[in-house]
């Protein structure tokens, strides 16, 4: 029988290992997957290279991986914002390898990954910097560049539903890099709001097949950290349950 | 000194060359205001690139969901009609251009429509987002900004002197002054301020600007 | 406002001319545009490029279109089905020029065209004949070819719910190449079993999003290809209305 | 003569060892009879090509909805858990390795486990399906095919004399005589059926194999 299901965070997360590459889902304060997250950082592997869209805010969730010191690199489309001091210093202390990537190369990247695709040429960055040293390819009178696919290790998820077969569906906007994210690592982590039977999800609906899916932990009210940031939250890491 | 727009009214005139249909991306700050000025007997879809087409009106206080959010990270609406797509897929129909104008804030534009607005070049930490994206994908690149930095500046320059979003992409540039195509010739100014020389625009300008005979008047109402 | 939907199925064509690369949705009997292929033949724009899995069968829409004699070429995984004689006499007559692509390879090249991918490497292909000609790239230890992407200018599809604004859902796994489809042609064409108003499908269960889709038709009962054939049903051409 | 397997045989050994909980893609024919064959205590995720997951038995007949076929075109049901895609990404998971087992015809094996199965390279109409995808991609292809053919050639070869499928990709063969995997030092019988020497069996192959002193007893009950 399949069941993908995982009593804890803490089990969910135990299958990371020091120099793992992770993905993480979310953009802005959608589809983070802070508890697992915050699980990872009690896990305490270390030498991390992160993926996600942006590089964390406050002190919470990413920022807050990142301020544990496991992170080595991050890969990301844009690390500034308002509230993402943990990054900003760091960076500036040398403390944290960055690779810049434009959003839509990135998600295609982790796309190409899940894809078994070697490699794609796109028309962004040309004629900018960040297509300096790249492979170039003329198709139909254009210019492209060439970009690798991004493998992970390990993919850590937050979702709507799911059911012990890995079927995920998404909650409006949060949906964002969940599918893709899911489908280029080798082993996919999910935080669902709910674990529903088999069958509950309707195959029109699912929206990450169950292939991609290799652990699910059921969070009922996933934390908001908007709010803990305006409520001055700083994760520290607790210890190994 | 010629009255300049204000950005609610740079905003204004470049939500009427939006025609009825089409299917425009937004930058973050101010092209969001474009949003608010679009006539009413015109139905655009608002696409954003973390995965929305067809977003509404921001939502009442109360009312917002921080799982339905623009690229900006601010709450929004969904109108009948939306839909919800993941990163990959929102991107596919950005680069493989389904977009049909996308309305971006700039740095510098030369004069054979190159964008620089990701980056001054200087230290600090590089962030790129969507804008190389949306600028090489959009069938259309509409630039919204400042005809000149606060320090007086020019904005649109003969050769960008900062890094590149992208190479010959902007169509067309709505300033508090001005309306300037970028054409096959170089920036062809199509409306000027009332009041405002063509000269004295030249002289606000870097790039060589064309259209001084054919040039109009840049009529935007107060809006509020 | 946007109004996509068409009154008839021979308006819906009418924008079909001749040389044109027209995509057909479809595999085996499910998700074939039937009625669309039928219109496009009373329309008769001629010397097209027609990409399918398939090559048709019996006497009726794809293989209808191909004895309509206005077909130069097709692009397809799998000609070859026990009722494909169609095909098959004119392609062994030489009156049909084939190119023959993996069927995973035919489907990434049509989402590489609708999502501005300009060529892929894939590993498919390597060491069989039909790698021969091909680019090559090694990446991590792997050798891959290099494919190009598919576009259209026209694609023809069948949907089950659509709305004015072209927001399209599929019904069951007639799903299959419908949604690339929709993606890679200059304008796309689709017939749906029902148009319902606009917000009833909801944005979670959109699979098509309307910005893919150009003219919208509603065809309530459409034809089963299977059924005709069993009936000896031979779709000889009407004349234009 | 020794005893061959009946097809349902070599389906019924080849599912012996399809392990709890794999996702199996299975090819066209003879490999859909595998189906029939999985121990009642283990679940398996059947991946259809044309865009399924989950795939359950045929339907009864009256019960056939031909929007709901597998890759063979044949009506199939679906099992609670299943889900549809599209065919691009439908075979996004064939090639990104996320098929555990896609079980394959061949017209030949050679002993590098390279895979001959979609055409004997004459004239005719060349037709290759989604077979080189499944190919490459699947994490193990096991083929399913009688020793030899009809008029008595081998089908296990030194090297394939026709055009290939894959480079390498097979990693056990199923026949009616043995069950051989592919290895780094070549193929290797592991099962061969009771009553056939190794003699006999080696005389019945054109590649040369291993596993003489190792090879067991491949058992297949009788089945339906």
């Amino acid at each position: 029988m399949i069941d993908k299901t995982v009593a804890s965070l803490h089990e969910a997360v135990s299958v990371v290992r020091d120099g793992d590459c992770v993905l993480i889902s979310g953009f802005g304060e959608s589809g983070n997957p802070t508890e697992l997250v915050h699980a990872l950082i009690d896990h305490g592997a270390r030498d991390l290279t992160v993926v996600n869209n942006n590089a964390g805010n406050g002190n919470v969730g990413l920022a807050a991986l990142l301020e544990s010191g496991n992170v080595a690199r991050i890969v990301c489309s844009f690390p500034r914002s308002t509230a993402s001091h943990v990054f900003d210093e760091m960076y500036k202390a040398g403390r944290l390898e960055l690779e810049v990537v434009p959003q839509g190369t990135l998600a295609e990247r982790i796309r190409a990954a899940g894809a078994g695709i070697g490699g794609f040429y796109s028309r962004t960055t040309i004629g900018t910097p960040l297509a300096e040293g790249k492979q170039r390819r003329v198709y139909n009178g254009e210019e492209f560049v060439l970009e690798d696919p991004l493998h992970a290790d390990v993919a850590l998820i937050k979702a709507e539903l799911a059911d012990r077969w890995g079927n995920l569906t998404y909650r409006l906007a949060a949906r964002n890099f969940g599918p893709i994210m899911c489908t280029a690592a080798t082993t996919t982590i999910v935080q669902a709001r709910k674990i529903v039977p088999l069958g509950d999800i309707p195959p029109e609906a699912v929206v990450t097949p169950g292939i991609f899916v290799d652990r699910v932990v059921e969070v009922p009210n996933p934390v908001s950290e908007r709010e803990m940031i305006e409520n001055g939250v700083h994760y520290l890491g607790g210890r190994k349950p | 000194m010629t009255d300049k727009l204000t950005r609610r009214q740079v905003a204004w005139r470049l939500a009427q060359d939006i025609q009825d249909g089409m299917y425009v991306n937004l930058g973050i700050g101010m092209p969001e205001l474009v949003a608010n000025y679009i006539p009413g007997d015109r139905e655009i879809v608002f696409h954003s690139e973390n995965g929305i087409l067809g977003m509404g009106p921001e939502p009442r206080d109360n009312e917002a969901d921080y799982d339905l959010i623009n690229a900006g990270k601010k709450p929004v609406t969904m109108l009948p009609g939306g839909s919800f797509f993941h990163h990959a897929d929102s991107f596919g129909m950005v680069r493989g251009g389904h977009i049909d104008i996308c309305v971006l804030g700039a740095f510098q534009v030369s004069s054979a429509g190159d964008l620089a607005n990701w980056s001054t070049g200087g230290g600090g930490v590089p962030a790129v987002g969507g804008a190389m994206d949306l600028a090489v994908g959009a069938r259309r690149v509409f630039v919204m900004t400042d005809h000149n930095t606060k320090t007086g500046e020019a904005k649109l320059v003969r050769e960008c002197s900062y890094p590149l979003t992208g190479l010959g992409v902007v169509s067309t540039v709505y300033t508090d002054l001005a309306v300037v195509d970028v054409t096959d010739r170089g920036l062809t100014v199509r409306e000027k301020v009332d009041g405002l020389s063509f000269d004295e625009l030249q002289s606000r300008t870097d790039a060589e600007l064309l259209g001084r005979e054919t040039c109009g008047v840049l009529n935007s109402p107060e809006v509020g």
